[in-house]
Protein backbone atom coordinates (compact mmCIF):
# COMPACT_ATOMS: atom_id res chain seq x y z
CA UNK A 1 0.00 0.00 0.00
CA UNK A 2 1.29 3.57 -1.13
CA UNK A 3 0.74 6.08 1.71
CA UNK A 4 1.08 9.75 0.62
CA UNK A 5 1.08 12.55 3.16
CA UNK A 6 0.15 16.23 2.60
CA UNK A 7 0.73 19.82 4.43
CA UNK A 8 0.71 19.23 8.17
CA UNK A 9 0.11 15.13 7.69
CA UNK A 10 3.46 15.76 5.90
CA UNK A 11 4.96 17.75 8.91
CA UNK A 12 3.58 15.30 11.24
CA UNK A 13 4.84 11.94 9.75
CA UNK A 14 8.15 13.60 8.81
CA UNK A 15 8.24 12.44 5.23
CA UNK A 16 5.38 12.32 2.29
CA UNK A 17 5.15 9.09 0.90
CA UNK A 18 5.75 5.56 2.09
CA UNK A 19 4.99 2.25 1.12
CA UNK A 20 3.25 -0.48 3.81
CA UNK A 21 3.80 -4.05 3.54
CA UNK A 22 -0.36 -5.03 3.57
CA UNK A 23 -1.39 -8.07 2.10
CA UNK A 24 -4.67 -7.25 3.67
CA UNK A 25 -7.91 -4.27 2.71
CA UNK A 26 -7.68 -2.10 5.77
CA UNK A 27 -10.19 -0.19 7.11
CA UNK A 28 -10.26 3.35 7.45
CA UNK A 29 -9.93 2.99 11.13
CA UNK A 30 -7.20 0.23 10.91
CA UNK A 31 -5.75 2.38 8.13
CA UNK A 32 -5.46 5.24 11.03
CA UNK A 33 -4.11 3.31 13.36
CA UNK A 34 -1.09 1.83 11.84
CA UNK A 35 -0.29 5.19 10.56
CA UNK A 36 -0.57 6.67 14.43
CA UNK A 37 1.67 3.66 15.57
CA UNK A 38 4.09 4.46 12.99
CA UNK A 39 4.00 8.64 13.23
CA UNK A 40 1.97 9.32 16.31
CA UNK A 41 2.47 13.07 15.89
CA UNK A 42 -0.50 12.21 12.95
CA UNK A 43 -2.94 11.63 16.36
CA UNK A 44 -3.84 15.04 17.06
CA UNK A 45 -4.56 15.50 12.82
CA UNK A 46 -6.77 12.67 12.66
CA UNK A 47 -10.03 14.85 13.67
CA UNK A 48 -9.48 17.03 10.96
CA UNK A 49 -8.14 15.23 8.15
CA UNK A 50 -10.20 12.86 5.69
CA UNK A 51 -8.99 9.80 3.68
CA UNK A 52 -8.60 9.47 -0.14
CA UNK A 53 -8.15 5.86 -1.84
CA UNK A 54 -6.95 6.41 -5.68
CA UNK A 55 -8.64 9.76 -5.68
CA UNK A 56 -11.78 9.70 -3.75
CA UNK A 57 -12.61 10.52 -0.30
CA UNK A 58 -13.15 7.41 1.81
CA UNK A 59 -16.26 7.21 4.36
CA UNK A 60 -15.87 4.96 7.44
CA UNK A 61 -17.28 1.89 6.16
CA UNK A 62 -15.17 1.50 2.93
CA UNK A 63 -11.71 -0.45 2.71
CA UNK A 64 -7.97 0.50 1.25
CA UNK A 65 -7.30 -2.55 -0.85
CA UNK A 66 -3.53 -3.74 -0.32
CA UNK A 67 -1.90 -2.71 -3.43
CA UNK A 68 -4.09 0.75 -3.92
CA UNK A 69 -2.68 4.15 -2.61
CA UNK A 70 -3.91 5.95 0.63
CA UNK A 71 -3.70 9.47 0.84
CA UNK A 72 -4.32 11.45 4.26
CA UNK A 73 -5.50 15.16 3.35
CA UNK A 74 -6.10 18.12 6.03
CA UNK A 75 -8.27 20.88 5.77
CA UNK A 76 -7.45 21.77 2.09
CA UNK A 77 -6.88 26.06 1.27
CA UNK A 78 -6.28 25.89 -2.10
CA UNK A 79 -7.76 28.81 -4.33
CA UNK B 1 -19.84 21.32 -23.18
CA UNK B 2 -16.25 21.73 -22.89
CA UNK B 3 -14.42 21.27 -19.54
CA UNK B 4 -10.30 22.40 -19.10
CA UNK B 5 -8.77 21.76 -16.14
CA UNK B 6 -4.79 22.27 -15.46
CA UNK B 7 -2.90 22.00 -12.46
CA UNK B 8 0.51 23.04 -12.64
CA UNK B 9 3.94 24.42 -11.65
CA UNK B 10 4.36 26.88 -14.09
CA UNK B 11 2.56 30.40 -13.85
CA UNK B 12 -0.92 30.82 -15.12
CA UNK B 13 -1.84 31.81 -18.51
CA UNK B 14 -5.61 31.49 -20.02
CA UNK B 15 -5.67 33.88 -23.05
CA UNK B 16 -8.83 35.25 -24.38
CA UNK B 17 -10.89 33.79 -26.61
CA UNK B 18 -11.14 35.52 -29.86
CA UNK B 19 -14.68 34.78 -30.67
CA UNK B 20 -16.78 33.04 -28.10
CA UNK B 21 -20.16 32.18 -29.25
CA UNK B 22 -21.79 32.17 -25.42
CA UNK B 23 -23.51 35.50 -24.27
CA UNK B 24 -21.48 35.99 -21.24
CA UNK B 25 -17.90 35.17 -19.93
CA UNK B 26 -17.68 35.19 -15.89
CA UNK B 27 -13.93 35.13 -14.62
CA UNK B 28 -12.07 34.91 -11.55
CA UNK B 29 -8.48 35.25 -10.75
CA UNK B 30 -7.30 34.79 -7.37
CA UNK B 31 -4.04 36.35 -6.56
CA UNK B 32 -1.60 36.07 -4.03
CA UNK B 33 -1.90 39.03 -2.02
CA UNK B 34 1.43 40.75 0.21
CA UNK B 35 0.40 39.57 3.57
CA UNK B 36 -0.98 36.76 4.84
CA UNK B 37 -2.12 36.60 8.67
CA UNK B 38 -0.81 40.07 9.30
CA UNK B 39 2.57 39.39 8.27
CA UNK B 40 4.55 40.54 5.11
CA UNK B 41 5.06 38.03 2.44
CA UNK B 42 7.15 37.88 -1.08
CA UNK B 43 5.91 34.42 -1.49
CA UNK B 44 3.39 31.73 -0.97
CA UNK B 45 4.06 27.86 -1.32
CA UNK B 46 1.27 25.53 -2.57
CA UNK B 47 1.37 21.95 -2.47
CA UNK B 48 -1.40 19.63 -4.02
CA UNK B 49 -2.46 16.17 -4.48
CA UNK B 50 -2.40 16.87 -7.88
CA UNK B 51 -4.14 13.51 -9.55
CA UNK B 52 -6.96 13.85 -7.12
CA UNK B 53 -7.18 17.71 -7.52
CA UNK B 54 -7.71 17.33 -11.33
CA UNK B 55 -9.79 15.05 -10.87
CA UNK B 56 -12.20 16.97 -8.02
CA UNK B 57 -11.94 19.52 -9.82
CA UNK B 58 -13.98 18.06 -13.10
CA UNK B 59 -16.22 16.53 -10.67
CA UNK B 60 -17.18 20.04 -9.09
CA UNK B 61 -17.51 21.81 -12.79
CA UNK B 62 -20.22 18.65 -13.97
CA UNK B 63 -22.05 18.77 -11.13
CA UNK B 64 -22.36 22.63 -11.29
CA UNK B 65 -23.31 21.78 -15.39
CA UNK B 66 -25.59 19.75 -14.12
CA UNK B 67 -27.63 22.19 -11.83
CA UNK B 68 -26.63 25.44 -13.58
CA UNK B 69 -25.79 24.28 -17.44
CA UNK B 70 -23.44 26.53 -19.08
CA UNK B 71 -20.95 26.53 -22.24
CA UNK B 72 -17.76 25.86 -21.30
CA UNK B 73 -15.35 26.17 -18.12
CA UNK B 74 -11.43 26.58 -18.13
CA UNK B 75 -9.60 26.11 -13.93
CA UNK B 76 -6.07 26.58 -13.95
CA UNK B 77 -4.55 26.22 -10.15
CA UNK B 78 -0.99 26.77 -9.67
CA UNK B 79 1.37 25.07 -7.30
CA UNK B 80 4.84 25.61 -5.44
CA UNK B 81 6.09 28.76 -4.76
CA UNK B 82 3.91 31.89 -6.37
CA UNK B 83 5.57 35.05 -5.93
CA UNK B 84 3.11 38.26 -4.16
CA UNK B 85 0.90 39.49 -7.61
CA UNK B 86 0.87 36.41 -9.27
CA UNK B 87 -2.10 33.95 -10.08
CA UNK B 88 -3.09 31.31 -7.99
CA UNK B 89 -6.23 30.00 -9.43
CA UNK B 90 -8.02 31.64 -12.79
CA UNK B 91 -11.65 29.97 -13.25
CA UNK B 92 -13.38 31.30 -16.09
CA UNK B 93 -17.52 29.99 -16.85
CA UNK B 94 -19.09 31.06 -20.44
CA UNK B 95 -22.91 30.33 -20.93
CA UNK B 96 -25.61 32.24 -22.41
CA UNK B 97 -26.38 34.19 -19.68
CA UNK B 98 -24.75 36.49 -17.20
CA UNK B 99 -26.33 34.98 -14.11
CA UNK B 100 -25.89 31.30 -14.55
CA UNK B 101 -22.06 32.25 -15.78
CA UNK B 102 -21.21 34.21 -12.28
CA UNK B 103 -23.20 31.93 -9.78
CA UNK B 104 -21.05 29.13 -11.62
CA UNK B 105 -18.20 30.73 -10.89
CA UNK B 106 -18.83 31.34 -7.06
CA UNK B 107 -20.32 27.90 -6.27
CA UNK B 108 -17.09 26.53 -7.94
CA UNK B 109 -14.93 28.27 -5.77
CA UNK B 110 -16.72 27.71 -2.79
CA UNK B 111 -16.79 24.14 -3.57
CA UNK B 112 -13.30 24.40 -4.48
CA UNK B 113 -12.15 25.53 -0.76
CA UNK B 114 -13.91 22.79 0.57
CA UNK B 115 -13.02 19.48 -1.47
CA UNK B 116 -9.88 20.12 -3.87
CA UNK B 117 -7.16 18.47 -2.30
CA UNK B 118 -4.73 21.33 -2.45
CA UNK B 119 -2.80 23.34 0.71
CA UNK B 120 -0.94 26.59 1.33
CA UNK B 121 2.34 25.06 2.99
CA UNK B 122 4.39 27.95 3.64
CA UNK B 123 4.81 31.88 3.31
CA UNK B 124 7.66 33.56 2.62
CA UNK B 125 8.40 36.37 4.78
CA UNK B 126 9.98 39.37 2.60
CA UNK C 1 -9.45 53.20 -6.19
CA UNK C 2 -8.39 53.55 -9.89
CA UNK C 3 -11.19 54.18 -12.57
CA UNK C 4 -10.45 53.83 -15.79
CA UNK C 5 -13.57 54.02 -18.88
CA UNK C 6 -13.23 53.47 -22.25
CA UNK C 7 -16.71 53.51 -24.35
CA UNK C 8 -15.12 52.98 -27.82
CA UNK C 9 -16.20 52.55 -31.61
CA UNK C 10 -13.14 49.96 -31.72
CA UNK C 11 -12.44 46.35 -30.84
CA UNK C 12 -12.63 45.62 -26.95
CA UNK C 13 -8.82 44.79 -25.00
CA UNK C 14 -8.21 44.51 -21.84
CA UNK C 15 -5.13 43.15 -21.23
CA UNK C 16 -4.36 41.48 -18.01
CA UNK C 17 -1.99 43.14 -15.55
CA UNK C 18 0.92 41.05 -14.94
CA UNK C 19 1.40 42.40 -10.95
CA UNK C 20 -1.88 42.87 -9.11
CA UNK C 21 -1.77 43.84 -5.20
CA UNK C 22 -5.15 43.01 -4.90
CA UNK C 23 -6.34 39.51 -3.70
CA UNK C 24 -9.24 39.11 -6.55
CA UNK C 25 -10.01 39.69 -10.17
CA UNK C 26 -13.67 39.43 -11.16
CA UNK C 27 -14.04 40.06 -15.20
CA UNK C 28 -17.74 40.03 -16.97
CA UNK C 29 -17.02 40.17 -21.12
CA UNK C 30 -20.31 40.63 -22.28
CA UNK C 31 -20.39 38.59 -26.16
CA UNK C 32 -22.57 39.44 -29.02
CA UNK C 33 -24.59 35.94 -29.50
CA UNK C 34 -25.76 34.37 -32.57
CA UNK C 35 -29.50 34.78 -32.16
CA UNK C 36 -31.23 38.30 -31.26
CA UNK C 37 -35.09 37.72 -30.60
CA UNK C 38 -35.60 34.40 -32.35
CA UNK C 39 -33.75 35.27 -35.54
CA UNK C 40 -29.97 34.55 -36.52
CA UNK C 41 -27.58 37.50 -36.97
CA UNK C 42 -24.14 38.18 -37.62
CA UNK C 43 -23.81 41.29 -35.79
CA UNK C 44 -25.28 43.79 -33.35
CA UNK C 45 -25.20 47.82 -33.64
CA UNK C 46 -24.86 50.04 -30.65
CA UNK C 47 -25.22 53.77 -30.44
CA UNK C 48 -24.51 55.47 -27.60
CA UNK C 49 -24.28 59.06 -25.88
CA UNK C 50 -20.86 58.85 -25.49
CA UNK C 51 -19.78 61.83 -22.81
CA UNK C 52 -22.92 61.02 -20.95
CA UNK C 53 -22.41 56.99 -20.94
CA UNK C 54 -19.13 58.02 -19.82
CA UNK C 55 -19.66 59.86 -17.27
CA UNK C 56 -22.79 57.94 -16.11
CA UNK C 57 -20.09 55.01 -15.63
CA UNK C 58 -18.44 56.65 -13.80
CA UNK C 59 -20.90 57.90 -10.72
CA UNK C 60 -22.15 54.27 -11.20
CA UNK C 61 -18.71 53.16 -9.93
CA UNK C 62 -17.92 56.04 -7.47
CA UNK C 63 -21.46 54.53 -5.68
CA UNK C 64 -20.56 51.28 -5.63
CA UNK C 65 -17.06 51.83 -4.37
CA UNK C 66 -18.59 54.08 -1.26
CA UNK C 67 -21.03 50.77 -0.67
CA UNK C 68 -18.63 47.71 -1.31
CA UNK C 69 -15.34 49.41 -1.77
CA UNK C 70 -12.90 47.81 -4.11
CA UNK C 71 -9.17 48.53 -5.13
CA UNK C 72 -9.97 49.44 -9.17
CA UNK C 73 -12.40 49.23 -12.06
CA UNK C 74 -11.43 48.94 -15.68
CA UNK C 75 -14.83 49.30 -17.81
CA UNK C 76 -15.26 49.15 -21.76
CA UNK C 77 -17.74 49.32 -24.05
CA UNK C 78 -17.43 48.99 -27.40
CA UNK C 79 -20.66 51.16 -29.94
CA UNK C 80 -21.20 50.91 -33.80
CA UNK C 81 -21.29 47.50 -35.07
CA UNK C 82 -19.68 44.62 -33.46
CA UNK C 83 -19.92 40.72 -34.86
CA UNK C 84 -21.27 38.25 -33.48
CA UNK C 85 -18.89 36.46 -31.31
CA UNK C 86 -17.20 40.15 -30.33
CA UNK C 87 -17.19 41.45 -26.85
CA UNK C 88 -19.87 44.19 -26.45
CA UNK C 89 -18.58 44.96 -22.85
CA UNK C 90 -15.56 44.22 -20.64
CA UNK C 91 -16.08 45.03 -16.47
CA UNK C 92 -13.07 44.17 -14.16
CA UNK C 93 -13.15 44.81 -10.48
CA UNK C 94 -9.65 44.35 -8.51
CA UNK C 95 -10.42 43.70 -4.65
CA UNK C 96 -8.93 42.33 -1.38
CA UNK C 97 -11.42 39.41 -1.26
CA UNK C 98 -13.74 37.54 -3.46
CA UNK C 99 -17.19 38.65 -2.37
CA UNK C 100 -17.03 41.93 -2.81
CA UNK C 101 -15.50 41.52 -6.26
CA UNK C 102 -18.66 39.36 -7.66
CA UNK C 103 -21.00 41.96 -6.00
CA UNK C 104 -19.50 45.16 -7.95
CA UNK C 105 -19.23 43.57 -11.17
CA UNK C 106 -22.91 42.25 -10.86
CA UNK C 107 -24.73 45.33 -9.48
CA UNK C 108 -22.50 47.18 -12.16
CA UNK C 109 -24.18 45.64 -14.88
CA UNK C 110 -27.68 45.40 -13.19
CA UNK C 111 -27.17 49.43 -13.10
CA UNK C 112 -25.84 50.26 -16.58
CA UNK C 113 -28.55 48.43 -18.06
CA UNK C 114 -30.76 50.92 -16.48
CA UNK C 115 -28.63 54.16 -16.46
CA UNK C 116 -26.04 54.15 -18.87
CA UNK C 117 -27.14 55.48 -22.54
CA UNK C 118 -26.34 53.12 -24.73
CA UNK C 119 -28.84 50.93 -27.18
CA UNK C 120 -28.68 48.15 -28.91
CA UNK C 121 -30.24 49.45 -32.07
CA UNK C 122 -30.08 46.78 -35.38
CA UNK C 123 -29.61 43.48 -35.74
CA UNK C 124 -28.11 42.22 -38.93
CA UNK C 125 -29.62 39.41 -40.09
CA UNK C 126 -27.40 36.50 -41.19
CA UNK D 1 -30.26 74.83 -27.64
CA UNK D 2 -28.96 71.69 -29.35
CA UNK D 3 -31.33 69.05 -29.36
CA UNK D 4 -30.01 65.02 -29.78
CA UNK D 5 -32.34 62.15 -30.55
CA UNK D 6 -30.83 58.64 -29.60
CA UNK D 7 -32.12 55.00 -31.00
CA UNK D 8 -36.06 54.98 -31.41
CA UNK D 9 -36.46 58.99 -30.77
CA UNK D 10 -33.88 59.38 -33.59
CA UNK D 11 -36.40 57.05 -35.48
CA UNK D 12 -39.49 58.90 -34.30
CA UNK D 13 -37.97 62.46 -35.37
CA UNK D 14 -35.96 61.40 -38.67
CA UNK D 15 -32.62 62.81 -37.23
CA UNK D 16 -30.05 62.76 -34.77
CA UNK D 17 -29.45 66.47 -33.71
CA UNK D 18 -31.32 69.59 -34.50
CA UNK D 19 -30.91 73.20 -33.04
CA UNK D 20 -33.63 75.03 -31.74
CA UNK D 21 -33.35 78.84 -31.14
CA UNK D 22 -34.80 79.35 -28.09
CA UNK D 23 -34.14 82.49 -26.27
CA UNK D 24 -35.51 81.26 -22.46
CA UNK D 25 -35.18 77.87 -20.34
CA UNK D 26 -37.60 75.44 -20.99
CA UNK D 27 -39.27 73.47 -18.60
CA UNK D 28 -38.97 69.59 -19.30
CA UNK D 29 -42.71 70.26 -19.46
CA UNK D 30 -42.51 72.91 -22.58
CA UNK D 31 -39.61 70.82 -24.03
CA UNK D 32 -41.98 68.06 -25.00
CA UNK D 33 -44.19 69.91 -26.32
CA UNK D 34 -42.02 72.02 -28.56
CA UNK D 35 -40.32 68.24 -29.41
CA UNK D 36 -43.67 66.44 -30.20
CA UNK D 37 -44.66 69.97 -31.65
CA UNK D 38 -41.75 69.58 -34.27
CA UNK D 39 -42.02 65.56 -34.54
CA UNK D 40 -45.33 64.17 -33.57
CA UNK D 41 -44.34 60.36 -33.92
CA UNK D 42 -42.65 61.37 -30.35
CA UNK D 43 -45.79 61.86 -28.34
CA UNK D 44 -45.72 57.63 -28.32
CA UNK D 45 -42.43 57.65 -27.24
CA UNK D 46 -42.97 60.54 -24.29
CA UNK D 47 -44.01 57.98 -21.39
CA UNK D 48 -41.02 55.54 -22.01
CA UNK D 49 -37.92 58.33 -22.46
CA UNK D 50 -35.96 59.87 -20.26
CA UNK D 51 -34.77 63.58 -20.83
CA UNK D 52 -31.19 64.70 -20.13
CA UNK D 53 -29.39 67.96 -19.97
CA UNK D 54 -25.65 68.40 -19.94
CA UNK D 55 -24.71 64.83 -19.41
CA UNK D 56 -27.51 64.42 -16.07
CA UNK D 57 -31.25 62.89 -16.08
CA UNK D 58 -33.40 65.94 -15.29
CA UNK D 59 -36.61 65.22 -12.94
CA UNK D 60 -39.93 67.16 -14.00
CA UNK D 61 -39.33 70.56 -11.93
CA UNK D 62 -36.01 71.41 -13.85
CA UNK D 63 -34.85 73.36 -16.73
CA UNK D 64 -33.06 73.34 -19.61
CA UNK D 65 -30.52 76.57 -20.21
CA UNK D 66 -31.80 77.79 -23.72
CA UNK D 67 -27.26 77.48 -24.69
CA UNK D 68 -27.82 73.86 -23.09
CA UNK D 69 -27.33 70.29 -24.40
CA UNK D 70 -30.81 68.13 -24.15
CA UNK D 71 -31.09 64.97 -24.98
CA UNK D 72 -34.31 62.38 -25.47
CA UNK D 73 -33.25 59.28 -23.95
CA UNK D 74 -35.59 55.85 -24.60
CA UNK D 75 -34.72 52.92 -22.42
CA UNK D 76 -31.39 51.73 -22.52
CA UNK D 77 -30.53 48.49 -23.51
CA UNK D 78 -26.39 48.19 -23.15
CA UNK D 79 -24.37 45.65 -21.90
Amino acid sequence: MTILYFAQAADAAGCATEEWPVTLPLSVDEFWQEAIRRHPGLAALRPHCRIASDCQYLTEGQQIAPDGEAAILPPVSGG
Amino acid sequence: MIIEVLVTNSPLALPDKNHIPSGAVARFTGIVRPEENDAQISALTYEGYEPMATQTIHHILTSLHRDYGFDSARVQHRLGTIPVGEAAIIVEITSKHRAAAFTVVSEFMDRLKVDVPIWKVKAVRS
